[in-house]
């Protein structure tokens, strides 16, 4: 058995770092920060990369598969006799390739932002909340059982909302960061409830023994049945809530597109590598779970992904500020990955589904952080988010115009570059279980390649557009990054997930199915061609068809109005009819409850003055009164 | 009809008839002689009943003291022939109906109960008993009461005093006594 | 020498008297008046001490005592009384209980 | 002299130097350094409970001292503790310890003021001591009393109407409990002994259950009035926003808790029975006080009216879970009243500094003050997250105790209304960002605020104490929770041995 | 009369001889050495005072019409401090020049009215009783009306003195039909002889009401605010705690011992005007604006609590309600002892008069407070003991309810003393009382107040001694 234990420094690490630079980092060493920051990432980085291939290559296999390793634990919060809240580090298949992945992009983004945040103010709380955030995401996706997950869960949520609201005075990224916040905090309480009745079923909330098919949890089956589902499909579809909402599913994808009003890095490693896709790992993670106890809530996961994806990409195809194109292909992107879980078998080739959607979330990550450190570079160049507003920008800009062209090409699922194997993995996966959601992914594939070559020909093709002053390329800091993940995106299809990442660990033959392959290629290519015609130099064509299309068009472009229903919820439902009714009922009734008993005091106090008249004749009257009272009361009435 | 119920009913009928107009009579010396003649009533009753001691103190101490105070008092206060208004006809009726209301109450509940007398032998009321009794410090001796009601009618001519003494200036209100 | 005349014959004049009293000590406006009304009362009383120690408990003389120390106290009471009255004359320039009401509510 | 008493016996002593010193400007030094050792005195308490423990000493309470006092009535004056109240005697302290610095700059009547609070604490202390239910029901109402005088005269706004609202209500309160502890004695001894004012023998017998019907409803609401029990919640929102900072602190921070620890301690804790039969009408009471406050705070425009409601809803959480009767729930009644107590009082205290740099608690008349006095307003986001229930701070460990114990109650219902306790917390999340996003975020709306100093020392203190007091629970909860676990042990068994689910 | 007669009835025969002597002083002194006069009464009382709590024989003397007991002592004794603390209180106030040739009857009539009601806690006769009643009523009439000059003190003297003789009327009649359906007035023997018939209990309640009429419980209280805002304020004092005192002290006697047979009856009384008596007083109490006449209310509500005592009927009901009389001593003495220093120094009354006297007068604000937090039974004072021994005695016999109703009185009442503390301390006067020293009596006497109320609560011997010499029905 190999020792696994230095892993926890893979936490730890970026926590103190945060420590570091948040509590001294302003004081003392402002410009130092940044360096520190990254410097620490790297070790984790190292770290993270001498676990995986220790763990790949080195670590024994039972029954050729790979096993779930404990490599620190301790119980953190001891909640009744079974349920404890324990902290630790678990390695397994894409616990390990998560690592990788994060500490890759993260590293990226990092020394990215050495170059992009230079003079920013803030600098160091920049870092800080990056390691802060680094910290977070490791300790969820290391979790040993599903309350750690919870935690992380939090505090990923908490690092974004910080770095979204990085710009804090910038009234439109307070806002989107607190959209952010809430709209993910709602759903986190789907989860938290999905947790409690997991764990009152279950008594555990310890991921090995939770999705341990042979174990206790799934051998119960689905427990009592409860509006028509058992509780066990119940407490996974409010699991599964969480990660609808971290991951940007439809309909709590709302505060996405909003969060690309945080600095660029932060867009690309958090909303478009790593934290959005928690939600697909929280599903990969309790796999065994929705498989054997709670199929039901397992087509829930594919359609909601199957539907997010077109939804996204039909709205990515109308919108123009580049970064928020590039987050309505991430959440297009994430649906295929909840898709892929969604048709999913445990074990084998029908596992293929689930080894899909990691293999796709890997290469998802490699050329999203690349698309979004371009656009970084471009914003960068130009002080501007809109596509409108740019144009023939390949002369300037040639590294960042290389690198963005490959990442669209992966995208668009171009071969052999990485995004090809990954999404034919899982249109090969649809295309076994469900045809329905395969019509829809091959036509999200089409839109995909459209939506990400209008964008790539506006940018750098297009208009001569005129900028103030010429925009110029990025410093090295941050064409470095750009360069390693376009060598990332081009090259990481080629690691061989089917041997790696599985549902049950074991390896599984896997082929190019050319009966899906070559007709997503095909439509790919014609996504590309449409946008080729329609962008590749000024022309009327897109006019004409928004002015056909003009209410389809007009929805898409606004989103389907999904944040104006939003606003109405918050605004009118929350606000006006609940909060406002509430705190008036407080005010007057109970309140005014407790005043009127005040009140009703002084006012019979008043009323009753008149006994005290002043009167020696009418003391008298009462004294005797009272007596006679009393007397034929307690002789003839209540003896 | 034996002389002595004649003789009740007699002192009976002046008592209530002479107290009714002395709480009603709108002439005040007029009802200080009413009142008079009820005390005057109330010592036959005493009589009636042998206690001819009581009867005696009751003749001087009550109608010859008391109401002489009263009147003296009256025609300190008041012209003797002032007429004063009747009170309000709601102030009448309710302590009316409260009176009658109390006193059908004590009648009823006096009526119901079945008095028993003592079987010991009666003692016979003469002054000698009176006096023995008056200074006796034992069971039925009654001199502790007697050495305290000294002590109250000494307080009282104290405080008779101390009301009527004039002392020190006035300061807040001159007084204001009518000299018509 | 009372025979023939039931104790409660003087209960009930006793009674009578006693809340004509009552009703005067509630009426009459003049204070002089209210106080011959306490009278009135105090003598109602004592008719009731009497008629209980004659017809019913001729053994002792309590009664008797009792309504004996109740005319010195009245006299005491009354004298204390006129006293503030007089007093309450001078003050208002009328003995009218219904203008002694400076203090109320 | 035993180690409890002098929990009170310091605050008088401290009153006493304060009442002979000359010079008003030596009087928050004296209170610094009578709270202080107070404070020393209750981390020598927790060591002093702990290594006891560790020793092996299994008995309930630790530290017991017992005076007869009122020999006829069989009154003592009674002290011990357990876990419960060696955490909630720390939380006084640090409470207090912050709650002084808090008010560093008092200049109005100064010595009348400190005198005021440290009586108050003195009630406070001696409440979590006693184990007779005389004197604690005594240290109650000492505690309550001077918060007439500290809101009146140091409160802003309509404070003498709060003032007058606040102890009237809370009196109510302890008016309805006198009669329940009361109707306890009475049956403190069914089989004839000694009548008895003393938990622990209490405890040692079953008081009939027709008794307990009656007693434990008055009892409840007793302390729930304290404890901001709807409806009988409405002194708090007034009374918190007249009051000046300390006191919020101390009231919120500490006091309201003393409704909990009550209605635990002796309402359910005596009178399991009727408690478990009854629950159901007060949990239905208590988690509208959760949600209800905190839907109230969203509407709110003024702080202090903001953080009062969102202590109902908080509050009411810790009376829900008392209410669910297991160890877990009641283990998270226990640290929410920890984590709240900390939570709130720094959240005043903040209150209380930004009120006196800006004039104003209107959020809307405020903006972007992070750019400002940054030291403050990081200290507000924290207080915030910890109050939302960020992981690492302490109301997280608080509310998934409680929900986690909640949950396990075997009936639906219970567990159903557990689940609308839970949406609290995203209604929660709503107004703190909204708070912290208009107060701090943003650019700033008045020019007025581009002056504002940052933090002084003495407020630094007293904010870094709370947060770090806060960070502390929230990043190891586990020897709090233990401590607190193995006192509720005895006292759940008797639940359970007395209400066999 | 032997020594040991005098031993027993000490108290009141030193009462008298004092009286006398105080009356030897006036006549024979010379007119300069009248000064001396209020020194002279004060330091004769308190030897009595002293005397009082010497140990000596008690018993029954004349036949069983006096008697006396370690109970009945207590309440002398309890009496007796009260007394001297209002003696003390009225040394100031004497000094004026109005009242400077009536300082010797004031003390001749306010200690036969102690002598009185003496005589009255030590009857076992109902002669005694009602002559003790009398002899403390009416020479309080005539202090009531002691300010010559002003009408409010003459209309309290004739409100006291008419009202007084209608409820001893009353009184009275009950007790003539006492004497009919018994045939006697010992007090034992009409325990012994007494039924539960109607007569008896109309006799009863006729005697109740007259009684009810001096501790002024509801409906037979409304003499009391007018007498209580007309007299000058030491008479009020030492109505509201001396006279009221003593007549609750012999009232618990005579249920305890004379009625006993009637207790289901005197209960119910007791709970129906228990009730009433403390939220009438309450709710009158709120709107008050003059001091006194808001202590008088204040005095009938606590009249209200102390009957709480009474209705249970058991031993712990009679000590509770001794200690409150106890307690109730301090803490009303210490109120009115503030209202006197101020009525004498500045001769303001009225609680707008208060505003901002914390700022001049800081001590005599908080011995202020201190006493009316007592009264509202706020701890550690001693009101509140005094209140929860009440409210423990009444639930010991089940009365809950009542206890609740109770309680929550305490509430309202706790709001209007609050809204002197209110004045005094927050409320910002627009002409604040100036800041004066009082003399050495009225510091001397409030400094007592001020001990009684913070140790009569914590020394638990106090309340067990009284609960030793306590008994039930």
């Amino acid at each position: 058995m190999i020792n696994f234990s230095y892993t926890i420094w893979i936490l730890l690490l970026p926590f103190l770092m945060f420590l570091l630079l948040g509590l001294a980092g302003h004081k003392y060493f402002p410009k130092l920060s940044g360096l520190i920051g990254t410097g620490g990432l790297a070790v984790i980085t190292v770290l993270s990369y001498i676990t995986a291939f220790k763990y790949f290559f080195t670590s024994e296999k039972v029954e050729g598969a790979y096993q779930k390793i404990t490599a620190f634990n301790i119980t953190w919060l001891q909640l009744t006799d079974k349920l404890h809240i324990d902290l630790g580090v678990l390695l397994d298949p894409i616990s390990v390739m998560m690592l990788v992945m994060i500490t890759t992009v993260s590293l990226m983004v990092h020394i990215y932002s050495l170059g992009y945040m230079k003079g920013e103010k803030g600098f160091e709380r920049f870092f800080a909340f990056l390691s802060l955030f680094s910290f977070s995401m490791l300790g969820l996706v290391l979790a040993t059982n599903i309350f750690q997950m919870y935690i992380f869960w939090e505090l990923v949520g908490v690092s974004s909302f910080l770095l979204i609201g990085f710009y804090y005075q910038k009234p439109s990224a307070v806002r989107a960061s607190k959209k952010a916040f809430i709209v993910t905090r709602f759903a986190d309480l789907g989860f938290l409830i999905g947790i409690l009745i997991l764990s009152f079923n279950t008594r555990t909330f310890d991921f090995i023994t939770l999705t341990d098919p042979a174990g206790a949890a799934i051998a119960q089956g689905g427990g009592i049945a409860f509006m028509g589902l058992s509780v066990m499909t119940w407490s996974m579809i409010f699991v599964f809530m969480g990660g609808v909402g971290k991951s940007a599913m439809f309909p709590f994808h709302i505060w996405l597109p909003d969060a690309m009003e945080g600095p660029t890095p932060v867009s690309a490693l958090i909303h478009a590598a790593t934290m959005v896709v928690a939600g697909v790992y929280l599903v990969a993670r309790m796999f065994p779970i929705y498989a054997f106890s709670a199929p039901a809530a397992l087509d829930v996961v594919a359609y909601v992904g199957a539907f997010s994806s077109l939804f996204a990409a039909v709205i990515a195809c109308t919108q123009t500020d580049i970064k928020r194109v590039l987050a309505y292909s991430t959440m297009s992107q994430i649906g295929y990955m909840m898709l892929a879980l969604g048709v999913s078998g445990y074990g084998g080739h029908a596992g293929l589904g689930y080894m899909a959607s990691m293999f796709h979330l890997f290469t998802h990550a490699m050329f999203k952080a690349l698309l979004f450190l371009g656009a970084g570079a471009i914003i960068h160049a130009v002080h501007t988010n809109y596509m409108t507003e740019m144009g023939g920008l390949r002369k300037y800009l040639p590294i960042t115009h290389m690198t963005f062209l490959i990442a669209c090409l992966t995208i668009a699922g171009i071969p052999p570059l990485s995004g090809f194997f990954s999404k034919d993995e899982i249109l090969a996966a649809a295309f076994h279980n469900n045809k329905l959601l395969f019509a829809v992914e091959y036509a999200v594939a089409g839109l995909t390649a459209f939506y990400m070559f209008r964008l790539y020909f506006s940018i750098f093709w297009g208009k001569d557009t005129h900028y103030h002053h010429t925009p110029h390329e990025a410093p090295a800091t941050m064409t470095i990054p750009l360069i390693v993940l376009a060598i990332g995106s081009v090259f990481t299809g080629l690691i061989p997930f089917n041997e790696l990442v599985t549902s049950d660990g074991k390896v599984f033959e896997t082929e190019l199915e050319l009966i899906v392959a070559i007709p997503s290629v095909l439509i790919g290519l014609l996504g590309i061609g449409i946008a080729f015609v329609m962008y590749r130099k000024e022309s009327e064509i897109p006019d004409k068809l928004a002015a056909t299309f003009k209410y389809g068009y007009k929805w898409a472009y606004n989103k389907f109005y999904m944040d104006e229903l939003y606003l109405f919820v918050t605004n009118k439902i929350i606000f006006r009819y609940i909060s406002e009714p509430v705190a008036w009922f407080d005010r007057h009734i109970v309140d005014g409850t407790m005043n009127a008993i005040a009140s009703v005091t002084q006012n019979v106090s008043f009323r009753i003055r008149g006994f005290q008249s002043g009167q020696l004749q009418k003391y008298a009257f009462v004294f005797v009164t009272g007596a006679i009272m009393l007397a034929i009361l307690f002789i003839y009435l209540w003896k | 009809m034996a002389s002595n119920q004649i003789m009740f009913i007699l002192f009976a009928a002046m008592i209530i008839v002479f107290s009714v107009l002395t709480v009603t009579s709108r002439k005040i010396l007029r009802a200080a002689v009413y009142l008079l003649f009820v005390l005057v009533s109330t010592s036959g009753l005493y009589f009636m009943l042998n206690y001819q001691f009581l009867a005696a103190v009751q003749l001087t101490l009550y109608a010859g003291g008391i109401v002489v105070l009263i009147i003296f008092s009256i025609l300190l206060t008041s012209h003797i022939s002032q007429k004063f208004e009747s009170s309000g006809w709601k102030k009448n009726v309710f302590s009316a109906i409260a009176a009658i209301t109390g006193a059908i109450l004590s009648i009823i509940t006096i009526l119901d109960y079945k008095f028993s007398a003592t079987t010991e032998a009666a003692k016979e009321v003469d002054m000698r008993l009176i006096g023995k009794s008056l200074l006796s410090v034992d069971y039925d001796g009654y001199v502790l009461p007697f050495e305290v009601i000294s002590v109250l009618l000494l307080a009282t001519m104290v405080a008779a005093i101390v009301i009527a003494k004039k002392s020190g200036p006035a300061k807040t209100q001159s007084p204001t006594l009518n000299q018509e | 020498m009372n025979t023939g005349i039931p104790i409660q014959y003087f209960l009930i004049l006793a009674t009578i008297m006693f809340f004509t009293g009552v009703y005067g000590f509630l009426t009459r406006r003049n204070l002089i008046t209210i106080l011959m009304s306490v009278e009135l009362i105090l003598n109602s009383v004592n008719i009731n001490f009497l008629a209980f120690n004659r017809y019913l408990y001729p053994n002792k003389l309590e009664g008797m005592f009792f309504s004996l120390f109740v005319i010195a106290v009245a006299a005491a009471e009354v004298a204390v009384a006129i006293a503030i009255i007089i007093n309450i004359y001078r003050r208002f320039t009328t003995i009218n209980v219904e203008d002694v009401n400076e203090m109320k509510f | 002299m035993d180690i409890l008493t002098l929990f009170v016996v310091i605050p008088v002593l401290t009153i006493t130097g304060i009442l002979f010193l000359k010079d008003t400007r030596h009087v928050r030094l004296v209170s610094a350094f009578g709270m202080g050792l107070q404070l020393l005195l209750a981390a020598v308490l927790v060591f002093l409970y702990l290594s006891a423990r560790h020793a092996g000493n299994t008995a309930e309470m630790l530290f017991i001292k017992d005076y007869l006092w009122f020999k006829s009535l069989n009154i003592h004056y009674a002290v011990g503790v357990d876990g419960i109240s060696v955490a909630m005697i720390a939380l006084t302290s640090l409470v207090l310890f912050a709650g002084i610095f808090a008010s560093w700059e008092i200049e109005y009547l100064r010595k009348e003021f400190f005198i005021s609070l440290i009586l108050l604490s003195s009630g406070v202390f001696g409440f979590f001591i006693s184990i007779d239910l005389f004197t604690m029901f005594l240290f109650y109402e000492l505690a309550v009393i001077p918060m007439y005088l500290l809101i009146g005269i140091w409160g802003t706004g309509p404070k003498e109407y709060s003032a007058m609202k606040l102890t009237l209500m809370l009196m109510g309160g302890s008016a309805l409990l006198l009669v329940g502890l009361l109707g306890i004695y009475f049956n403190s001894s069914p089989d004839g002994n000694l009548l008895t004012f003393n938990i622990l023998e209490i405890s040692k017998v079953v008081i009939p259950l027709p008794a307990q019907r009656l007693f434990f409803p008055l009892t409840f609401v007793g302390f729930g009035v304290l404890g901001a029990l709807f409806p009988f919640h409405t002194w708090s929102p007034d009374g918190h926003a007249s009051a000046p900072t300390a006191v919020s602190m101390l009231h919120a921070g500490v006091l309201m808790k003393l409704g909990g620890y009550g209605a635990f301690r002796v309402a359910i804790f005596l009178m399991p029975e009727a408690a478990s039969e009854l629950s159901w009408i007060f949990i239905i009471l208590t988690s509208i006080s959760v949600i209800y406050g905190a839907f109230g705070a969203i509407a709110q425009k003024d702080l202090k009216y903001i953080n009062a409601y969102s202590s109902v809803s908080h509050c009411g959480l810790v009376l829900f879970a008392v209410l669910m009767m297991n160890k877990t729930a009641m283990d998270g009644a226990i640290l929410q009243m920890i984590s709240h107590g900390l939570i709130t009082a720094l959240f005043f205290a903040l209150i209380g500094m930004l009120y006196g740099r800006t004039h104003t608690r209107m959020i809307n008349e405020m903006g972007g003050l992070m750019k400002v006095i940054p030291f403050l307003s990081v200290c507000y986001v924290i207080a915030g997250l910890a109050s939302l229930g960020l992981p690492g701070l302490s109301g997280f460990v608080a509310e998934m105790t409680i929900f986690v114990g909640a949950f396990q109650h075997p009936e639906l219902f219970y567990r159903i209304v557990t689940i609308l306790a839970v949406s609290s917390i995203v209604i929660t999340a709503v107004y703190i960002l909204r708070v912290v996003a208009i107060l701090l975020l943003g650019p700033t709306t008045n020019e007025h605020f581009d002056h504002l100093t940052d933090a002084k020392w003495f407020e630094k203190i007293s904010v870094v104490t709370l947060i770090g007091s806060v960070a502390a629970i929230g990043l190891a909860p586990f020897w709090l929770s233990t401590m607190i676990g193995t006192s509720l042990q005895p006292i759940v068994d008797r639940i359970i041995a007395l209400n066999p689910f | 009369m032997s020594l040991g007669t005098f031993l027993v009835m000490r108290h009141e025969l030193l009462l008298i001889a004092s009286a006398l002597l105080v009356l030897m002083a006036e006549i024979f002194w010379n007119p300069d050495k009248k000064r001396y006069i209020s020194l002279f009464s004060v330091i004769l009382f308190g030897v009595i005072t002293i005397v009082g709590f010497l140990p000596s024989p008690i018993g029954s003397l004349f036949g069983g019409m006096y008697e006396t007991s370690g109970t009945r002592l207590l309440m002398k004794n309890i009496l007796n401090i009260g007394a001297l603390l209002v003696f003390i209180q009225s040394v100031t106030w004497l000094k004026k020049e109005e009242n400077s040739e009536k300082i010797s009857e004031y003390f001749i009539l306010l200690i036969s009215t102690l002598a009185g009601m003496n005589f009255m806690i030590s009857a076992g006769h109902f002669l005694m009783f009602y002559i003790g009643i009398e002899l403390a009523t009416i020479p309080i009439a005539a202090l009531a009306a002691f300010d010559r000059y002003k009408n409010k003190s003459a209309e309290a003297g004739i409100k006291l003195i008419l009202s007084s003789a209608l409820s001893s009327g009353i009184l009275l009649y009950g007790l003539s039909l006492i004497y009919g359906t018994t045939g006697t007035f010992y007090f034992n023997e009409v325990a012994a002889l007494f039924g539960n018939n109607n007569l008896q209990i109309l006799g009863f309640i006729f005697f109740f009401a007259g009684m009810a009429f001096k501790i002024s419980i509801v409906p037979f209280h409304l003499w009391t605010a007018d007498v209580y805002e007309g007299s000058p304020v030491n008479i009020t004092s030492y109505l509201s705690v001396i006279s009221k005192g003593a007549a609750v002290f012999i009232l618990i006697i005579i249920l305890f011992t004379v009625f006993p047979v009637i207790i289901a009856t005197w209960q119910k009384t007791i709970y129906v005007t228990a009730i009433l008596t403390m939220t009438i007083g309450n709710l009158f109490a709120i709107r008050q604006q003059n001091l006194k006449r808001f202590l008088a209310f204040s005095s009938i509500s606590q009249a209200g609590y102390i009957l709480l005592g009474f209705i249970g009927g058991n031993q712990l009901g009679m000590a509770s309600v001794i200690y409150y009389i106890l307690v109730y001593i301090f803490s009303n003495l210490g109120a009115f002892g503030v209202v006197i220093a101020i009525s004498n120094a500045t001769g303001k009354e009225n609680m707008d008069d208060y505003n901002g006297l914390y700022h001049t007068n800081p001590k005599l604000s908080l011995i202020m407070t201190l006493a009316l937090f007592s009264l509202a039974g706020i701890p550690p004072v001693a009101g509140f003991f005094g209140k929860f021994f009440l409210f423990t005695a009444a639930a010991q016999k089940g009365y809950y309810l009542l206890v609740l109703i109770a309680v929550l009185n305490t509430i309202i009442s706790l709001y209007y003393y609050l809204l002197v503390v209110k004045a005094m301390f927050i409320n910002k006067g627009e002409t604040p009382i100036e800041k004066f020293r009082s003399d050495f009596p009225t510091r001397f006497a409030l400094g007592i107040c001020v001990a009684g109320i913070v140790v009569t609560g914590f020394a638990s011997i106090i309340f067990e001694v009284i609960k030793n010499l306590s008994f039930g029905v």
